[in-house]
């Protein structure tokens, strides 16, 4: 059952679940084949930059979007996607922060944050922890992960007591719960830029599924998953 | 008194079968049998590298090997030493140390066989500190023998030792196999397709054909019954005489057996082990009265006990107090009118007689 | 397991086995020469051979994507000869599989090589058969165990490929899904990584058959028919 | 380079180093049975140690996380009686790198048995020397030189590894980062990879150094001492 | 008409040094020495295995290597065909494929070598669909013979072709060897230990010692000239004689031997081809005068030519119309009152003497 369309979005792994749900909608509706290239920001960015063929890219966070946008010609691109960090810990810890002056706690011995250097969630971790003024006590408890599964990884298998992940990673652990929820006022605002990307081969049908993405239908899915959306 | 008694019964998938069953005491006895006739199997499986489908091998009352009561002792407690038809020298070690890798491992024998003994006699002394990729093909061959004797093993199993040295290291390193197991009194087997060294080194010879074996027993009888189908040319059986005791006059030596005197070959080093002069029936020649003028020094007295005719050859037993063989042609026997109970003198040439200490 | 599930098994099947077509000629001839010959420059052939082991297999990706994405030299220039492309395709994930276990099994090849007697190599040129000759019906089939061997370590290594595939050939669903990529993908959804673990227990037993292949075609070989 | 990146390779030499050490000793002796040995379970001991070859090595890491983390049971075993942690420390990095090189370990070492002419063991044992002296004396001095390979393919791998050690031992800067971990780290950035060649370079002189010193080793060895 | 000149000087790292000079026709040419003298070193130079520091090797005028000119042909390339002292078969081809495997690789020769025939003659027909690893060590020596043959080389070099063959497999091999280096009359070299081997199957014989030529020229002034210090074996050297005719008389046979009529022992199968007989100089007895009543029946008369001591025993070399060696004791030398040019008998018991095919 080959559908007559097809395209191809490249999309952030955090959004794993909830873009697979939206496709299995879209794809009942419409004759079209999605395909999704799910990877970190930064290998997606990376790939586009060297050639992939991508309709869609939908970072984690605008760097890479800025990134991308740059050096290809976009089409069309809304930031209507967002998300929250927070710091969550394991459910049986025994020390459990309310604010974030909590982590100088010594029975906090790590934290994991993803890497501040690059990775989206790392670096508004970063960007929270500058404007608390906590960033440099806290540089040598972090531990680094590569992306944000990764770094709820550590706290699930008890390399850190406690950890900054996206309130949505969270929803897929049992084993953890939220202790802080970081407001766009300390994190900055967390955004995923979708751009609609300039391609050879393109169709109409790339356009019809860049505005299906912010249709109320799909939205209803991105705020079921956890996702913020902001209405600009 | 050792023995080693085997019995092994093997099937190849090429589908030669061997079949073996003898005993031997601690004598040296030969395998003598053409190139595929399994000679090489026999030994490899009382050694324990082969492991046969059904059989028996047994030292010294100890079970080796046993197929019934699945009794099957490691290679390394066997205590039998294998000189292998292709060396095996260890190639990461030198040849002192392959010399000295098993040395002493069995330790029922306590002399004669010191590191630098092995060395003169084999004539490797130069080449400890070589490595086996170095050695030429003799070379190796010879301190394969070494390793071996070194080990002091309670049974010896060599296989073609000597095939690549020349006659000179043949003798000598004969001579020292003789006096070594004459001491350690152990059962040894012998393959060589020489058929002098066979007649000269071993006592008893089994000859084996086709996995089977042919007959078994004193290498002189073996030579006697069998010799020209297995030999090409038989030189009859193998005279062994005891000396009594050794006179030196002069430059020369001689022997007294059974009260006669015999001149035997020039003797280097003189020793006071035990001595047997050793020479094949068909140096003996036979004279009725004495001669002069010929270079044969030793006339020995005796009367004709028996006369075989063999393969149109004359086999003649002369009682010299002890018997020698004669083997001469039946023209011979006409002319000297040999008969049983008549005298003959036996004439032998010293330079035929062979001294075995 | 699903289709998708079968789909990852079917694809990384296909991508093992063209890493270790694509590898294996060079990989004989490298293993080969290093092994039989020496030469002035053999620790660089050596040392570039052994890269991607080194290299943690992300960067290797990037290096391959530089090279061979549509942007890159080859890439381009294979684009626009021949209509034909490598990167995000599943032959970039066969590529990416070759690149990673080439030197394993140029290493398993080598040391076959070294262990085949040289007097048996003497004794063939000295019946009339030239070098390359003798390489072939010598030297080859003496080696081939080993051969076998670098073959199936290649292709195990290559089931189990993960940073360089996604680099240069996506994680595309249907397209350059592998076990790894599919394993990896399912550990960022909801189930978590225990939905993966019947690809986890496929990929052991892709491994497992071709070991035991090797086992049995090793043991119809002459080295291990005894008595 | 800077402070961080010398401490990347420091770290990087200890845990291959120590890697290298904590699988030998049962490398020699499986690459041995595997060798010389025929038993019923042997296929079984062969795909149990191909286990990480084939697996993706996060998956590798998350299976040894299971185990030896904090609350695994070996590791909250170790962490309550020895108060000694393995994971997320470089003990972790070292476990990681052991467990992911020792297939191709046991491979080397066991194809360098393989290679030792049994005819040659017999005669030892032969000379009265039982089968253990006869493994130290004979079989040993005699694959060296493969199990040397071996010891410098683990090495190279362990200077690679990148998947299981992340899980494992985590990222943590001046603890457990080790050159992949920092490339990694600087290829996440938008600067990007360019940063991160001196520390590609420095990977791959680390096993060119290793490859030389093996190469100096064996021609010192008995097996190239020609002529 | 084909040669070999060779001129090899090398150095090896273990103090030994090979210094060899000579230049063969198409002729069979031993190379005799005591074992670790070099014997395999110069055939593995000549065919290619081994570099020389310095020397030349130029086969029919093809320059194979040349120190100076820096020649050095492929191995390949060079048409020589060599028999190794350790078989060297191929273990991954059945027997068959080893034998086929350098088949009419060098193509001048176009007969008398089918694969068939060679496997008759060397007794390995049934042999062909084995395995090297399934074969004894004689078998394996066989089948490397023929494989060799086979490739019809333009130079042969053998290095102990025959070590651990039985005699009766020894003397049809060698026959097989001699008409087929007849046919293709290409030099070669041949190294054995067993002097009989050597005297009967080299025209020429050259004798090394510690990597220097002694002595070269025609084994049997060779065997004149050198012969007591090449063999020390304790039974002297061999004697071999060419036997001109062959004559039935009853149950007896006689050959002609340079005119003088010997009694041989009794064949069993009369052939119709060339025979030796060969004895060892301590079976031969000197007398002056014919002697009656004995059972030796052969006395040929002759001319004593050379007496060399040795060892406390004499050695004398008669002219008889060919040289036979007699081994004495210096007692019979001063009873005979033996000189150069003084007239003798030898006489050699009829067992004593091997009929050689
Ligand atoms: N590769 C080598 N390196 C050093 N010395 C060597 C080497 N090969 C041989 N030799 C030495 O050179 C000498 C001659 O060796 P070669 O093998 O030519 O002797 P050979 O005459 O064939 O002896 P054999 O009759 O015992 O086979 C020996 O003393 C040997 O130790
Ligand atoms: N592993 C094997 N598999 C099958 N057949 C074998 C095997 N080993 C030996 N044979 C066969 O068994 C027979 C006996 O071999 P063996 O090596 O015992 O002979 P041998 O008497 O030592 O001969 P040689 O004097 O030539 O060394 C031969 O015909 C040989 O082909
Ligand atoms: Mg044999
Ligand atoms: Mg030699």
């Amino acid at each position: 059952n080959k559908k007559s369309n097809n395209l191809m979005v490249f999309a952030a792994s955090s959004l794993t679940d909830v873009l697979n749900e939206i496709k299995a909608d879209y794809e009942e509706e419409y004759d079209t084949d999605i395909t999704i290239n799910f990877a970190g920001s930064s290998t997606l960015a990376r790939q586009i930059l060297y050639g992939a063929n991508a309709d869609i890219f939908i970072s984690a966070n605008k760097a890479w979007a800025h990134e991308v946008a740059q050096k290809k010609a976009i089409l069309k691109r809304n930031n209507i996607l967002g998300n929250q960090l927070a710091v969550i810990a394991r459910l049986d810890s025994v020390y459990k922060p309310s604010k974030l002056k909590d982590l100088l706690n010594p029975k906090i011995q790590h934290i994991a944050i993803a890497d501040p250097q690059g990775v989206p969630a790392g670096v508004y971790a970063k960007k929270a922890l500058m404007s608390h003024g906590l960033w440099q006590q806290l540089q040598h408890k972090f531990i680094i992960g590569s992306d944000v599964r990764h770094t709820m990884a550590y706290i699930e298998n008890g390399g850190a007591q406690a950890g900054f992940v996206y309130v949505t990673d969270q929803l897929i652990s049992n084993s953890t719960n939220i202790l802080i929820t970081l407001g766009s006022s300390s994190s900055g605002i967390i955004e995923y830029p979708m751009l609609l990307l300039k391609n050879s081969n393109q169709n109409s049908d790339t356009t019809l599924f860049f505005d299906y993405l912010v249709s109320d239908e799909a939205l209803q899915v991105f705020r079921k998953h956890g996702f913020i959306i902001h209405t600009h | 008194m050792t023995i080693l008694e085997v019995d092994l019964c093997h099937q190849f998938k090429s589908g030669f079968e061997l079949d073996i069953h003898f005993k031997i005491k601690n004598q040296i006895t030969s395998i003598f049998g053409a190139s595929g006739s399994g000679k090489t199997s026999i030994t490899s499986m009382i050694a324990g590298l082969t492991k046969p489908n059904h059989g028996k091998v047994i030292l010294n009352k100890r079970t080796l090997f046993d197929s019934y009561s699945h009794i099957d002792v490691p290679i390394s407690q066997r205590k039998i030493g294998i000189i292998f038809q292709n060396h095996l020298l260890f190639p990461h070690l030198d040849v002192k140390s392959n010399l000295q890798y098993g040395i002493r491992r069995f330790s029922r024998h306590q002399s004669s066989t010191d590191l630098l003994r092995v060395c003169e006699v084999l004539e490797i002394s130069h080449l400890l500190k070589r490595y086996p990729k170095h050695l030429s093909g003799g070379e190796c061959q010879r301190v394969a023998i070494g390793r071996t004797l070194l080990s002091s093993p309670e049974a010896l199993l060599m296989d073609e030792p000597l095939a690549s040295l020349d006659d000179r290291l043949k003798d000598s390193i004969l001579n020292y196999f003789d006096r070594i197991l004459e001491e350690w009194q152990i059962p040894t087997i012998f393959i060589s397709h020489n058929q002098s060294l066979v007649q000269r080194f071993s006592s008893h010879t089994i000859v084996v054909d086709h996995g089977k074996v042919l007959s078994t027993g004193l290498t002189a009888d073996i030579i006697e019954n069998h010799g020209p189908d297995i030999w090409k040319s038989a030189k009859g059986p193998i005279n062994l005489l005891d000396i009594d005791s050794l006179e030196q006059d002069g430059e020369s030596s001689y022997a007294l057996i059974c009260g006669q005197k015999i001149q035997l070959p020039s003797i280097n080093q003189a020793s006071n082990q035990k001595m047997y002069i050793q020479f094949s029936a068909s140096d003996v020649v036979l004279s009725s009265n004495i001669i002069v003028n010929i270079s044969t020094r030793n006339h020995l007295l005796g009367v004709v006990r028996r006369i075989v005719e063999q393969n149109s050859n004359i086999l003649v037993a002369i009682d010299v107090g002890t018997i020698i063989w004669s083997k001469i042609t039946m023209g011979a026997q006409k002319d000297l009118q040999l008969k049983i109970g008549c005298q003959i003198y036996c004439m032998i040439k010293t330079q035929s007689l062979e001294i075995v200490i | 397991m699903s289709t998708q599930d079968w789909f990852a098994v079917r694809l990384s099947l296909q991508v093992a086995i063209t890493a270790v077509i694509i590898s294996l000629p060079s990989a004989v001839l490298i293993g080969y020469i290093l092994a039989k010959r020496r030469f002035r420059g053999k620790w660089l052939i050596q040392n570039l051979v052994n890269l991607p082991l080194v290299l943690p297999p992300v960067v290797t990706g990037y290096m391959l994507l530089v090279c061979f994405g549509p942007y890159g030299p080859v890439g381009s220039f294979l684009a626009h000869t021949f209509h034909f492309r490598i990167a995000f395709n599943w032959l970039g994930a066969a590529l990416a599989s070759a690149v990673v276990s080439y030197p394993l099994m140029v290493r398993s090849i080598r040391s076959a090589f070294s262990s085949v007697d040289s007097k048996l190599e003497f004794a063939s040129e000295s019946l009339g058969i030239n070098k390359f000759k003798t390489f072939l019906q010598i030297s080859l089939p003496l080696a081939s165990n080993g051969i076998l061997a670098g073959c199936l370590l290649a292709f195990a290594r290559s089931i189990g490929e993960f940073g360089a595939t996604i680099m240069i050939a996506g994680d595309i669903p249907d397209q350059t899904r592998t076990i790894p990529l599919a394993i990896y993908s399912l550990a960022n959804t909801i189930g978590g990584i225990k939905s993966g673990w019947p690809l986890v227990l496929m990929a052991i037993s892709l491994s497992s058959i071709s070991l035991i292949c090797g086992e049995i075609l090793e043991r119809r070989g002459w080295r291990n028919d005894n008595s």
